[in-house]
């Protein structure tokens, strides 16, 4: 590799070229935006779970200083303004469609949750808008609250269009082969499990500045998202109904999403349309009690499992099924999170002959439930992990050993599962006998005999996951109900003086792309990183793109890139043999040099890159000028990155607080282009599961009202409920990429829940408890303590 | 927040002059609770009295006892040699409060005004049996504490110090909420000359309290296993969604015996 | 109105701005320092914490008028023109950030907790930043860091 | 948040359930009572000023009286809104028992509470406790202003 590009291509830890800025303070945000002339929006949300609005008088608050308008359901529905939609829709069991109630961008006739957009105060200040809201004079005749996911079938009901407050009843894999296999079991292992519901928690909160330029009659959306071209063809096409290419979206530099962001809400669409009917920019930020009450939550399911193992403790069947809370609206991918999403990897990392899934989505008056960093594969990975330790306890089998026998073998990839996906390629065993060295787990027993001698439990816990990433083909996804394709968008153009800038669909809001991409590029072509540009973000600037969620940046996106850098030096290739008088297939491209073979002609890439744009002597009829290419890449088949998490802790039995003392990772995660970014991609997800596992609840109480609704009472894993953190891989690369990547950003969150609650029984194990739900506060764990205490003096 | 005007005092006469001149004067004693309240839009306030230049800071030894401004910082007490030497425990106790950016505006006379029934300062008066001193009286803890966010402060009563009596020996032992890191049970124990005080913080329905029979059986033996019988009673107890009231009573044998421990 | 004159990051400024202004609302609208970032409304996340006369405080519960008269330090004050921070540099070194959100107010924070502290270990700079949340990266690289700069820094 | 208890009174039941219905005596038992106005026999409007810590919050709305079974038992119940605070709600059955050979009254009441909006979102930890404070201290103001020699010990 030419000098310059030394330890900076694939492979190597490249400190981050996006740091710059946010370390000196110098990013970006929507919120740090300002246009001349702005007005503040405020949204009145309602305060109760369910109720008819009876009336809304905003007279008084119209008429308060500073305020330029108010608006109701009323008003946008008179501009024919739709809601956000459902962008992906699985099919029912009887073959029906789903139903997708419409969701309003403000209330009309009824709110449904707590956090309902009511009205919306624009105002040349915001304090002036809020102060002008509390003057809004709303009268709701309240309706009963449906709060839990379990009873919500039939309950009272939600929607005029849904008499059951069921969204959707739906099922994978064969049920008839699934009830024979477990009928034949000799065993059949048995347990509910629940994933409780979390709410994502991006530090930057959402914000949306809306400007309308009149001449051109073009919008332009700042807007936090983690896909702006998803928000262009969703408002454009159906909420405002305005050309596509009216529509200018730009998603600065956001402070994390994980799902999050992947939404159309209510705000930025209003702030959009009000730009236009006030001829004024219109900017709203939520505050964070607004972000606990309006973001999509995570997760929420309730499943029962049944585990059939024959007389060598083989499996033989899996049934689950699964009550998924969606909440109160539908959002962009609230339907095919706990189906396609969830259902496909009920097989794990595990030979499974049989297995069968029914889905009901459940309406609540609750916020909607959408994809949260993983969507679907943590819940599935949760249930199975936690099931197949379980049935280990039960069997008096080592949870390792339980495991290991049931891997799908390495020689019988690829392989197809019984619930449609077919994994192209891994290796189970290693990562499992590298984390469990990495913990040392053949010595656990002396730790935990250590530990009792200081009256404290000590548990270790297994979680073997594998996920489906690069979410895409999209064949695939379209015959699964899909409404967009899934592929990814890249342009690479080399500017005369050699200078790169790639244009890639893929949203950065912390994952490293400015980085991770560059280096792609440095190695592919042998030029500095330096040199090289990464834009994302821009509707204007990239020419489609979907986006930055479900581990597909890489594996999709980078492919994309990778694809038209190929293009970049096929055409390369054809400037360079022109100029050397060549035949274009004896020209090689290597370090950044053209050759051709046989001789000692070259030219440097540089010299190609000005050549293209002086191209005084090229044949036109079949050279262009230039040098840029576009490619747009759709694989075969989604990745699939898997592993080992081993967490162990230590439990103090006086106060119930749970320590983790270690966690060690071995992820299967293909190649690695940055290895430094994916450490920092586990870590992250990582803490989030833990935060789960052991902190975070999102309590709404009976009445329908979120109790956690500030960081006062919704507890975000700090720096000291963590520990240092282990990190190894494996590596079987990716079949059908040309990266041979699979994705890294949901493996830490998608891993390590079981890992935790797996560890907590463990340790708890010695005083006779077999389960704990999430999250395992101190109380579940001192109670659970208690009880069985109790029982066994029983 | 509401619209409202804001003052420095410079002494403590000139607070309660302005106080008295307010419809809903409110002191500003380092804001940690005060200001997320106004930003909420939950108070207003029209005049808002900083107390930072009214001369109310500074740790002293008065012999007997430490005596520390109403407007010291918890961080100045964690870090006071002082107090780290006559009274190890209310450093200690300093140090836990909040995260170190409360900590380096809160102060002692603002906790002990708002007496939120899980902050960690009302315990300490309680135990030590400290003595609040106002701008026109001295007031005993034990009388000063009347109940969940009320004293016996009057409406234009300003604290100008409170002074704590050093103990033979004492400890802190907070169990902190898991999400805001306030107390959700909090328990100091205090050996004086008079005997053992037990004040819980974080779990009584009304505030701090002292906890008689705690007490009782460390003054018949102070030891942690002297507690093992004593029973707490959790119908005056808290219960929210992070503990109930019998897991808090549990926390509070628990940190008492942690505290007995230390001591 | 309350007339509000301070030291920003070396620089003297004068504003007459409302009493009810918050400090970080001064520093990211006022005076256009929008690195001073706001998370939450609770004083909890930490996004905002800047320094004041030394101290870390969280600028969004402290009025602009209280801070009157004092030295402020933000993110955007801490490099000495091209040099960064060690702080700075430890993060970028360290991959101590992700969204770059936390990122300002957890820099300034653990300064502080640095310039305060010598021999911290590794659990004492993880209760140190118990004003911080990062939803990014787990604080691992964070912690390492901090690590990293208090050698630098003969911490 | 539910709270059920009990205490005695030395007076007749039907001086209990006559003061029960006294809207004077009423105001004055209900805490931070600014103003009640009598609408009927069994609605009345009302305007309350609650202070919690740094929190205050005026809440306006009506006081209701119902299930009456005179002089036995009765349901009042108030709800009202507080602005930006939001809204709350609370109910007590009250039962009178006539004791002591009809000299005095058993008075039980069972309480019943909620709130909505900010309060819940950002109060949760305080709201049961609250709630307790507040109706004891109605009951026990009201038994208080009934009691002459209670009022004044």
């Amino acid at each position: 590799m030419p000098e310059g590009t030394m330890n900076q291509g694939i492979g190597a830890s490249v400190r981050r070229k996006e740091d710059k800025k946010f370390i000196t303070g110098k990013g970006r945000y929507t919120d740090d935006i300002n246009r001349n002339g702005q007005l503040y929006a405020y949204f009145i949300r309602s305060d109760v779970a369910h109720a008819n609005i009876k009336n809304i008088n905003v007279n008084a608050a119209a008429k308060c200083e500073g305020v330029v308008a108010v608006y109701t359901g009323e008003d946008i529905a008179a501009d024919g303004i739709g809601g956000p939609i459902c962008g992906w829709t699985p099919t029912n069991r009887d073959g029906s469609a789903p139903k997708e109630p419409p969701h309003p961008l403000l209330a009309v006739g009824k709110v449904r949750y707590v956090g309902d957009h009511i009205a919306v105060v624009i105002a040349e200040s915001l304090e002036a808008a809020q102060a002008a809201s509390e003057k809004i004079v709303i009268d709701l005749d309240n309706l009963p609250a449906v709060v839990d996911p379990a009873t919500a079938i039939g309950n009272t009901q939600i929607h005029d269009e849904m008499d059951d407050n069921v969204y959707f009843d739906w099922e994978l894999g064969d049920e008839t082969a699934t009830a024979d296999a477990l009928g034949g079991a000799d065993k059949v292992i048995e347990l509910t499990v629940t994933n409780n519901r979390v709410i994502p928690n991006a530090i930057e909160p959402r914000a949306a500045v809306a400007e309308y330029d009149e001449i051109e009659d073009r919008y332009t959306l700042y807007t936090s998202s983690q896909n702006p071209h998803l928000t262009r063809l969703v408002m454009a096409a159906f909420m405002m109904q305005i050309p596509e290419s009216k529509l200018h979206v730009v998603a600065p530099d956001v402070g994390g999403g994980f799902g999050s962001k992947i939404y159309i809400y209510p705000e930025e669409a209003v702030c959009t349309w009000a730009a236009k009917k006030l001829r004024k920019p219109v900017k709203w930020t939520a505050d964070r009690t607004q972000a606990f009450l309006g973001d999509a939550h995570g997760r929420d399911h309730v499943n029962k499992v049944k585990l059939g193992l024959d007389k060598n403790n083989k499996i033989v069947g899996l049934r689950v099924d699964t009550i998924a809370n969606l909440g109160a609206y539908l959002s962009a991918f609230s339907m095919v999170t706990p189906t396609y999403l969830h259902g496909t990897l009920l097989s794990g990392c595990y030979d499974i002959p049989a297995i069968y899934t029914n889905v009901k989505g459940v309406c609540t008056t609750t916020v909607n439930v959408d994809a949260y960093r993983g969507a679907g594969r943590p819940e599935a990975t949760y249930l199975l992990e936690r099931t197949m330790d379980y049935a280990a306890r039960q069997i008096g089998m080592d949870p390792a050993e339980f495991r290991r026998i049931n891997f799908i073998p390495k020689d019988a990839f690829p392989y197809q599962t019984a619930v449609a996906l077919q994994y192209d390629i891994g290796d189970y065993e290693p990562a499992l006998d590298k984390a469990m060295e990495m913990i040392d787990y053949a010595n656990f027993g002396s730790r935990q005999a250590e530990a009792a001698k200081r009256g404290k439990y000590r548990g270790i816990g297994l979680s073997s996951y594998i996920e489906a990433c690069g979410i895409a083909p999209s064949a695939v996804v379209g015959t699964l109900g899909a409404r967009v394709g899934l592929y990814e968008s890249a342009v690479v153009r080399v500017d005369p003086t050699g200078t790169i800038s790639v244009f890639t669909g893929a949203h950065s809001h912390g994952q490293g792309h400015d980085t991770t991409f560059a280096q792609i590029v440095a190695d592919k072509l042998g030029v500095p990183i330096d040199s090289i540009d990464i834009v994302h973000g821009d509707t204007d600037r990239i020419p489609f793109g979907m986006g930055t969620y479900g581990s597909r940046s890489l594996a999709v996106g980078g492919t994309a890139i990778s694809k038209a850098v190929d293009k970049v030096i096929e055409k390369g290739k054809i400037i360079a043999a022109h100029m050397m008088e060549a035949a274009e297939t004896d020209l090689e491209f290597k370090d950044g040099k053209f050759t051709v073979a046989g001789t000692d002609k070259e030219k440097s890439f540089g010299e190609i890159a000005l050549s293209a744009y002086v191209p005084h002597n090229f044949p036109h009829d079949r050279l262009e000028p230039g040098l840029e290419e576009t490619a747009f890449y759709d694989p075969l088949n989604f990745t699939y990155p898997a592993g080992t998490h081993i967490c162990e802790v230590e439990i103090d039995p006086a106060t119930g607080v749970v320590d983790i003392v270690d966690w060690a990772a071995c992820d299967d995660f293909g190649n690695l282009i940055n290895p430094m970014i994916v450490e920092g991609q586990v870590h992250g997800g990582i803490a989030q599961g833990v935060g789960q596992a052991l902190l975070e609840n999102a309590h709404y109480n009976e009445d329908g009202q979120l109790l956690t609704a500030s960081y006062m009472d919704y507890c975000m894993p700090r720096a000291d409920n963590l520990p240092s953190l282990k990190i190894d891989y494996t590596v079987t690369a990716c079949t059908h990429n040309d990266l041979g990547v699979k994705g890294c950003g949901e493996a830490g969150a998608i891993a390590s829940p079981p890992a935790v609650i797996n560890a907590i029984v463990d340790a708890l194990s010695v005083v006779g408890v077999t389960d704990m739900s999430m999250p395992a506060t101190t109380e579940k764990i001192w109670r659970a303590i208690n009880d069985a205490t109790a029982k066994a003096a029983e | 927040m509401y619209a409202t005007t804001y003052a420095k005092a410079k002494d403590v006469a000139d607070a309660v002059s302005q106080l008295k001149g307010a419809d809903e004067g409110k002191l500003l004693a380092g804001g940690q609770t005060l200001i997320p309240t106004l930003k909420q839009r939950l108070a207003s306030s029209d005049c808002l009295i900083d107390l930072s230049d009214a001369g109310l800071s500074g740790i002293s030894d008065e012999g007997g006892s430490i005596r520390i401004g109403a407007m010291t910082r918890h961080v100045e007490v964690e870090t006071s040699e002082m107090v780290k030497k006559a009274i190890p425990a209310l450093a200690a106790l300093a140090s836990g409060i909040g995260d170190r950016q409360v900590r380096n505006c809160g102060t002692i006379g603002g906790s002990v005004a708002n007496n939120d029934p899980s902050a960690c300062y009302p315990s300490a008066l309680l135990a030590l049996g400290a003595t609040v001193h106002t701008d026109r009286r001295d007031i005993a803890a034990g009388d000063y504490f009347t109940g969940m966010f009320e004293t016996a402060l009057d409406e234009d009563e300003v604290i100008t110090a409170v002074s704590f009596p050093k103990p033979e020996a004492a400890s802190y032992v907070k169990f902190p909420n898991p999400a805001s890191r306030y107390a959700m049970v909090g328990v100091f124990v205090a050996k004086t000359s008079s005997g053992v005080a037990v004040a819980v913080t974080g779990a009584g329905q009304d505030g701090v309290f002292r906890h008689g029979g705690l007490e009782a059986a460390l003054n018949s033996s102070f030891s942690a296993e002297s507690i093992d019988s004593v029973a707490v009673d959790d119908s005056v107890l808290m219960s929210d969604m992070h503990a109930s009231a019998d897991y808090r009573a549990h926390l509070i044998t628990q940190m008492t015996k942690r505290a007995v421990a230390a001591c | 109105m309350a007339l509000v004159k301070m030291t920003v990051n070396g620089q003297a400024v004068e504003y007459d701005v409302p009493d009810n202004t918050l400090l970080v609302s001064f520093i990211r609208e006022t005076l256009e320092l929008t690195g001073t970032h706001v998370g939450c409304d609770t004083s909890q996340c930490g996004a905002c914490v800047v320094h004041v006369d030394g101290q870390s405080v969280k600028a969004c519960t402290m009025l602009a008028a209280q801070a009157a008269g004092s030295e402020i330090t933000t993110i955007e004050g801490i490099a000495n023109g091209d040099e960064l921070h060690p702080m700075q540099k430890a993060f970028h070194e360290n991959h101590g950030l992700q969204c770059g959100y936390c990122t300002p107010g957890m820099v300034m924070s653990a300064i502080e907790l640095v310039e305060k502290n010598k021999g911290l270990t590794e659990q004492q700079i993880r209760e140190g930043l118990e004003g911080n949340i990062c939803r990014c990266t787990g604080y691992h690289n964070i912690v390492k860091s901090v690590q990293a700069a208090a050698q630098e820094m003969g911490g | 948040m539910e709270l059920k208890q009990s205490q005695d009174i030395p007076i007749p039941v039907a001086q209990v359930w006559s003061a029960l219905n006294d809207e004077q005596i009423l105001a004055q038992a209900i805490p931070g009572c600014q103003e009640l106005t009598k609408i009927s026999d069994t609605e009345l409007t009302a305007t309350v000023k609650l202070k919690v810590g740094p929190v205050s919050a005026t809440f306006v709305g009506e006081v209701t009286l119902s299930e009456l079974n005179p002089p036995h038992s009765y349901v009042i119940s108030g709800s009202g809104k507080g602005g930006v605070a939001g809204g709350a709600t609370g109910s007590a059955r009250v039962d009178l028992e006539a004791i002591d050979n009809g000299n005095a009254t058993r008075l039980t009441y069972d309480v019943d509470a909620s709130v909505t909006g900010k309060i819940a979102q950002l109060g949760s930890r305080l709201i049961e406790s609250t709630a307790k404070k507040l109706a004891t201290k109605f009951f026990t103001d009201f038994i208080a202003i009934l009691s002459p020699e209670s009022e004044q010990s």
